[in-house]
């Protein structure tokens, strides 16, 4: 199906990537890819022959240069009503053309939704400023696994995304799995996700959320349902905390917003962070993870993603070294 | 004969305008005042211009540093708003406004004040909203500004508010320019132009203002729910007070859908009228044309929904809005048909505005295939709100309305300024302006299907985005470029152009008919009118002689036949207009800050509209109040 | 004399816009303070109490925080924030003290950074000027997000 | 010799002088204007109506929403009927304009002016009975909006009718100033006809809903 698109359209080459609709990785994304395709070989024809056209007409303003037929009304006659019937063919030709895309857009249409009787799994995704809340249905105690900007899906099964939003719209988009959705206050939306290919995809909101839209990233990981499991698995784990001065320290300065179960911070405002270091990126996709960067997050959030509701915190730089070496242990 | 001295001695003394500033406040000549819109949208079609490259300099390399969140959030709310509200339809209006009366042969527009007012009430908007942006209170959340975000918990300030009255200002002004074009071209057509015989562009323009009629309302309705759910707490847009959000999307897009057709179909007529002069024969398919017009301005009402196809709607209704959204290719296409055949089977010229027509041939059909993808529901859900969109929608707005536009402009110069602009320098604005913006805005096709999402301040490294974008910012700059030696070329051609006579490209229509530039009251006689090519299908113009010289007087004629039926007094010029246009604006800045703007602004207004209509008459001579001696 | 006066107009009516803009700048990234108020006479506390924005950051954190509980719009007595009485004292900076100080165990001091305290202060002092509507309306619009240690879940 | 040459040539073929130099009804240019700023009024209130209509059937569980009451129907049955009723009075005034009739649009116009007066007090007392406020919950502020939106082209009509009351009285009437009574008059119809739909949403739908 690549093949064919490239051979449309050799400037997609290289368009691939981890957050393309050309790449899919899944099956509504590729339900989609193969859509696309179809369309840009219909656009491909009918503009070529537009073109064609467009040309045959300048050649024959270049060919008959300076003359005027303003007066020979008689030869205009007899060509429009040559024209004439030309009409319906092109009106024929276009209805033949929208007919074939609409089918395909209404196959496609139901592809999107073939699988949404028989869910494998529910995550609850929730849009806020400007981050993703991620919950998991625990298939053991049935409650909710909350994790934060990153979402994990097992290879090969349908995956049931409720999509809500806490503030305002927000739209779930990570185009190598699926097309976009809103998250829209008052509503819930579902949208069935089956990852196909390994590996790890981007995901970004796509509806203009305020000040940091641009940085509500998502990471997103298929993985063999195995792995999945157990990840799940550790992901439901209360975190093993090193007890010691990061610790203490993010008790009092950090708690009030961000939680982190069996070291009893409970707070519900910011990402919960009980495997925070287990993730790949740090401030909805702004970061990538690593110990340097976490620091400098906590020590110049605004400087990082400004306006962001990460709130700079006055630690000693003993302390804000504490912590962030606290938050690295947190796997 | 020509029209004696002393005819046009009475007609300039009863169509002058005061002098000097007296004159430019109180001018109801829709020549003066459409050539201010003009005027107007072109400084803000540079202003927004400059907006786009400072943003496009920005997202030229990952994580660029030119612009913060804030000012680019500015930026494109500014560049959008200005280019919808401020430039695009107002500038179909001014050539409506500026043409329609000459294409009548008439002498002025139905209601010639409500033109003045017009104008006065968008110059109101324009300055509400880049006042505001000169005291950095820019709105900050794009061209429609949906709630909550909107709202009053998450947009304090006014800032929001700007946006929403801004919108109010152009489409109150919007709305009565266009009753003002469909009351004169229904209701003073020259005698014998009956509907059968209207040129293309007074079809086009009678559609465009009839649909603004209907979908207009639609966005007072829902900015003036916003405003008053920040204003006066109300909860339209509450979903935990059984407000809906959607609520507002559905009526934004019940108006701007249609708005897209509203800019697109006057360019139609521009298209039409150049083709026909420029293929120097008659335009082939005249009634397929208006017939696809209609129904475009039809269908228009049926698809706003393709707008929301990411919001999760029922999803019955996908297949319908699909195939409703696609089946606009179908006119579109009979449009293009046309306008290429007339162009293969006359002699055609290939001056500057038809060089444009072809420039719009060549980019608005892709504007219109990528608009048949996005109007799939299903492909929709990965191109919404990427950098496709935007792509798509600059093709369909540029290609397909600018474009168009440009070349209008340089069609119709002659006539308004009596000289020709250079042939030359037409050109070298046109292949910098077209290959820039193809150039421009090909990539962003890409990008979008690439992932890039729109309205986003930057973007991190790593992501295959840069190439592409540097493309789009350099051909933007081309594009800029061009736009810059098109306002030189109209600039210079003003005082050093060729003079270009009555007729300089042997047009077929009754605005060539007299001088360039017209006189303020245009045509000495009223035209007769037994074809859709007067002017080239008789060596001399058979009018109408009897419409009064020492006073203002126009002719009205029937709906359909257009056969005289009175003669209508045409209003003289009056400070009303302006000072109505004050007050409407005084009550709309008020009702920002405070819901009693409203009552206490109504009484200004109702002050100044009295004044306006009250008609000047003796004094009774019968009656309780008669005035005794 | 007279254009003296015209000046004067202007220059205040000037002064005025200004202000009017001020109060409407959005001042995003690392420029927050980081320190409590020096007195009712701290030359940041104009800018804190004027600021639409920076007003509606601390109504959100007012919110988030869980103040709602104690101070929503229902409350009576010294905990309605509404009723412009201040026990402790109305001044910015006692406002500002107030909230740190005076909520024992909850230790709003160590617990809430600087930059948010300068917002919530200068939410609370706003709060007089909300109408119940207005303030009901914020709520309402607030219900998805999260408060204190509670979150409802989304929108529905 | 420019290239576009000389304004075109003209040959005479008839003359307009005869025509009347005013006309009423449809043919009349004002007309139309008129009718174009109905048009977009009516467009209005259709999309409040659609807005009322699209709340009810979205979001609300049960329309009213528990604990509001619908509008009281006494007050707005009184409007109603005397809304109905001006019209009588109105299409008289009409047709004294058609007939030209100096003294009988001067009478008309001023009973017109005194009955929109009037109608304004049951309006009155129908807004403080409607049992909600706008701030209350979406039901309350579509409802508002209907009512305010309906009551605004009432006033304004009034205040229309008031000014040319006012001029009538004091100035000859002449061929245009009829068709202005007319215009007017049309107007008023149209502000009855906008009520009927409006009335039945807001008292009728939240009682049968």
């Amino acid at each position: 199906m690549k093949a064919r698109l490239l051979a449309v359209c050799p400037l997609l080459h290289g368009c691939g990537g981890v957050q393309s609709a050309l790449d899919p990785g899944g099956d509504q994304a590729r339900a989609l890819f193969s859509l696309f395709a179809l369309m840009m070989w219909v656009s491909g024809v009918v503009y070529v022959v537009v073109a064609g056209a467009l040309s045959w007409a300048l050649w024959r303003a270049w060919r008959y240069r300076g003359a005027d037929s303003r007066a020979d009304g008689g030869m205009t006659l007899r060509i429009d009503r040559r024209l004439a019937q030309l009409l319906p063919l092109a009106a024929g030709a276009i209805i033949l053309g929208l007919t074939v895309l609409i089918t395909a857009s209404f196959f496609a249409d139901r592809a999107l939704f073939a699988t949404r009787a028989s869910p494998a799994l529910e995550v609850r995704v929730t849009g806020h400023q400007w981050w993703w809340r991620i919950q998991y249905r625990d298939p053991v105690s049935y409650g909710w696994v909350e994790t934060a900007n990153e979402l994990h899906l097992p290879q090969g099964q349908t995956v049931r995304l409720v999509l809500g939003a806490a503030d305002v719209i927000h739209s779930f988009w990570v185009p190598n799995v699926a097309g976009k959705l809103d998250m829209i206050p008052g509503r819930t939306n579902l949208l069935d996700v089956t990852a196909r290919r390994l590996g790890w995809y981007r995901g970004q909101c796509a509806e203009f959320c305020g000040t940091q839209h641009a940085h509500m990233a998502l990471a997103v990981k298929v993985e063999s349902p195995a792995a999945f499991r157990a990840w799940l698995a550790a992901q439901r784990a209360p975190a093993t905390p090193a007890a010691g001065r990061g610790a203490a320290v993010f008790q009092v300065a950090c708690a009030a917003c961000h939680a982190i179960r069996g070291a009893g911070a409970a707070g519900r405002a910011g990402p919960d962070l009980t495997h925070v270091a287990a993730r790949r990126s740090l401030a909805a996709g702004t970061l990538t993870m690593t110990r340097g960067n976490l620091q400098g997050w906590i020590a110049q959030p605004q400087a990082i993603k400004p306006g962001t509701s990460m709130p700079q915190i006055p630690l000693t730089p003993a302390d804000a070294d504490a912590v962030a070496t606290y938050l690295a242990t947190l796997r | 004969m020509t029209p004696d001295l002393d005819r046009r001695d009475r007609l300039a003394l009863a169509w002058r305008d005061p002098p000097g500033w007296w004159g430019f406040l109180t001018t109801v000549d829709h020549k003066r005042i459409a050539a201010r819109y003009i005027v107007t949208a072109v400084l803000l079609l540079f202003l927004a211009g400059l907006l786009a490259l400072d943003m496009r300099w920005q997202l030229s390399w990952a994580e660029n540093t030119r612009m913060g969140p804030q000012l680019y959030n500015e930026s494109f709310s500014l560049h959008g708003s200005t280019m919808l509200f401020l430039v695009s339809v107002p500038a179909m209006e001014a050539m409506a406004l500026w043409l329609v009366p000459l294409m009548l042969g008439q002498r002025n527009m139905a209601f010639p004040r409500l033109g003045a007012f017009s104008y006065w009430l968008y110059l109101g908007g324009v300055l509400t909203l880049w006042v505001a942006h000169a005291l950095d209170v820019t709105p900050d959340l794009g061209w429609f500004e949906y709630p909550p975000l909107s709202g009053p918990t998450y947009a304090p300030g006014h800032r929001a508010d700007i946006w929403a009255q801004m919108i109010t200002f152009t489409e109150v002004a919007a709305l009565c320019a266009s009753v003002n074009v469909v009351a004169t071209i229904l209701k003073m057509r020259p005698p014998g132009m009956t509907l059968a015989r209207m040129p293309v562009f007074l079809w086009a323009m009678l559609v465009a203002s009839l649909m603004t009629i209907l979908s207009m309302p639609a966005i007072m309705l829902v900015t003036s729910m916003l405003i008053a759910d920040r204003l006066v707490s109300t909860h339209f847009f509450a979903p935990a007070a059984h407000g809906d959000v959607l609520l507002f999307q559905h009526l934004f897009w019940f108006f701007g859908h249609p708005e897209v057709y509203i800019i697109f179909i006057p360019a139609t007529g521009f298209v039409s009228s150049i083709v026909e002069t420029f293929a120097r024969r008659r335009l082939f398919g005249h009634h397929v044309l208006v017939l696809a017009i209609l129904a475009i301005g039809c269908l228009a009402f049926g698809l706003w929904v393709h707008h929301m196809f990411a919001v999760g709607l029922p999803r019955l209704g996908n297949d319908f809005y699909t195939a409703a959204s696609m089946a606009i290719a179908v006119p579109a296409g009979l449009q293009i048909f046309c306008w290429i055949a007339t162009i293969a089977t006359g002699r055609t010229w290939l001056a500057t505005p038809m060089l444009w027509v072809l420039g719009f041939v060549a980019t608005f059909v892709l504007g219109g295939l990528s608009g048949v993808m996005t109007a799939s529901a299903a492909l929709d859900l990965q191109l919404t709100d990427s950098y496709f969109v935007v792509a798509h929608f600059h093709y369909v707005l540029v290609g397909g309305a600018m474009f168009p536009l440009f070349g209008a402009f340089c069609y119709w110069y002659p006539k308004a300024t009596g000289r020709l602009m250079s042939e030359r320098w037409g050109r070298v604005a046109f292949a910098l302006i077209v290959g820039g913006f193809n150039l421009g805005f090909a990539p962003m096709h890409l990008l979008g299907l690439m992932g890039m999402p729109r309205r986003v301040y930057t973007y991190p490294a790593g992501m295959g985005w840069d190439a592409l974008n540097q493309v789009a910012t350099l051909g933007s700059a081309i594009a800029v470029a061009g736009g810059l030696v098109f306002v030189a070329n109209a600039l210079l051609s003003y005082s050093r152009g060729a003079p270009a006579g009555a007729n300089p490209w042997g047009a077929p229509t009754l605005e060539w008919a007299g001088d360039s530039p017209s006189p303020p009251w245009n045509l000495a006689y009223t035209p007769v009118v037994d074809s859709l090519t007067p002017l080239w299908d008789s060596p001399v113009l058979r009018v109408m002689d009897g419409v009064a010289l020492e006073r203002r007087e126009v002719v009205v004629t029937s709906v359909v036949d257009a056969a005289p039926l009175y003669r209508q007094k045409s209003a003289s010029p009056s400070i009303w207009p302006f000072v109505a246009a004050l007050a409407v604006t005084a009550m709309f800045l008020g009702s920002i800050f405070t819901p009693w703007a409203i009552a206490a602004g109504a009484l200004p207004i109702a002050a100044a509209l009295t004044g306006w209509f009250w008609p000047q008459r003796e004094r009774a001579t019968t009656g309780p109040l008669r005035v005794r001696s | 004399m007279r254009t003296q006066r015209g000046f004067v107009a202007a220059r205040f009516a000037v002064a005025l816009l200004l202000a009017g803009c001020q109060r409407e700048a959005r001042d995003i990234g690392p420029s927050l303070p980081q320190t409590s108020p020096r007195g009712a006479a701290d030359p940041r506390i104009g800018y804190y109490q004027d600021n639409v924005y920076q007003i509606a950051q601390g109504g959100r954190y007012f919110s988030w925080y869980g103040c709602a509980a104690c101070h929503g719009e229902d409350a009576l007595g010294v905990r309605d924030l509404g009723d412009g009485r201040w026990r402790y004292g109305g001044s910015f900076n006692q406002v500002f003290a107030s909230i740190v100080r005076r909520h024992g165990s909850l230790d709003y001091a160590t617990r809430v950074p600087p930059e948010q305290l300068w917002q919530l202060a200068a939410y609370v002092r706003d709060l007089p000027q909300h109408t119940p509507e207005k303030r009901r309306r914020l709520s309402v619009d607030q219900v998805g997000e999260p408060q204190g240690q509670h979150w409802s879940g989304p929108v529905r | 010799m420019t290239p576009g040459g000389e304004p075109r040539a003209v040959e005479v073929v008839g003359d307009l002088s005869g025509l009347p130099a005013s006309a009423s009804g449809a043919r009349h240019l004002v007309w139309w204007g008129n009718i174009g700023f109905m048009l977009i009024e009516g467009t209005g209130f259709a999309l409040a109506a659609a807005a009322y209509l699209y709340l009810m059937t979205q979001q609300a569980p049960q329309w009213p929403p528990p604990g509001t009451r619908p509008p009281d129907l006494s007050w707005g049955v009184v409007f109603t009927l005397g809304l109905l009723l001006s019209e009588l009075p109105n299409l008289w005034v009409r047709r004294r304009a058609f007939a030209k009739d100096p003294r009988g649009v001067r009478i008309g116009v001023a009973a017109m002016t005194v009955i929109g007066l009037l109608l304004l007090i049951p309006r009155g007392y129908e807004l403080a009975h409607l049992n909600t406020r706008w701030d209350s919950d979406a039901y309350g502020s579509v409802v508002w909006m209907l009512m305010l939106l309906h009551t605004s082209h009432v006033v304004t009509d009034w205040g229309d009718t008031a000014v040319q009351a006012a001029w009538l009285f004091t100035h000859e009437i002449g061929d245009d100033q009829f068709a202005d009574v007319e215009d007017n008059a049309n107007y008023w119809t149209f502000v009855v006809l906008t009520w009927l739909p409006i009335g039945a949403i807001v008292y009728g739908l939240a009682r049968l809903w």
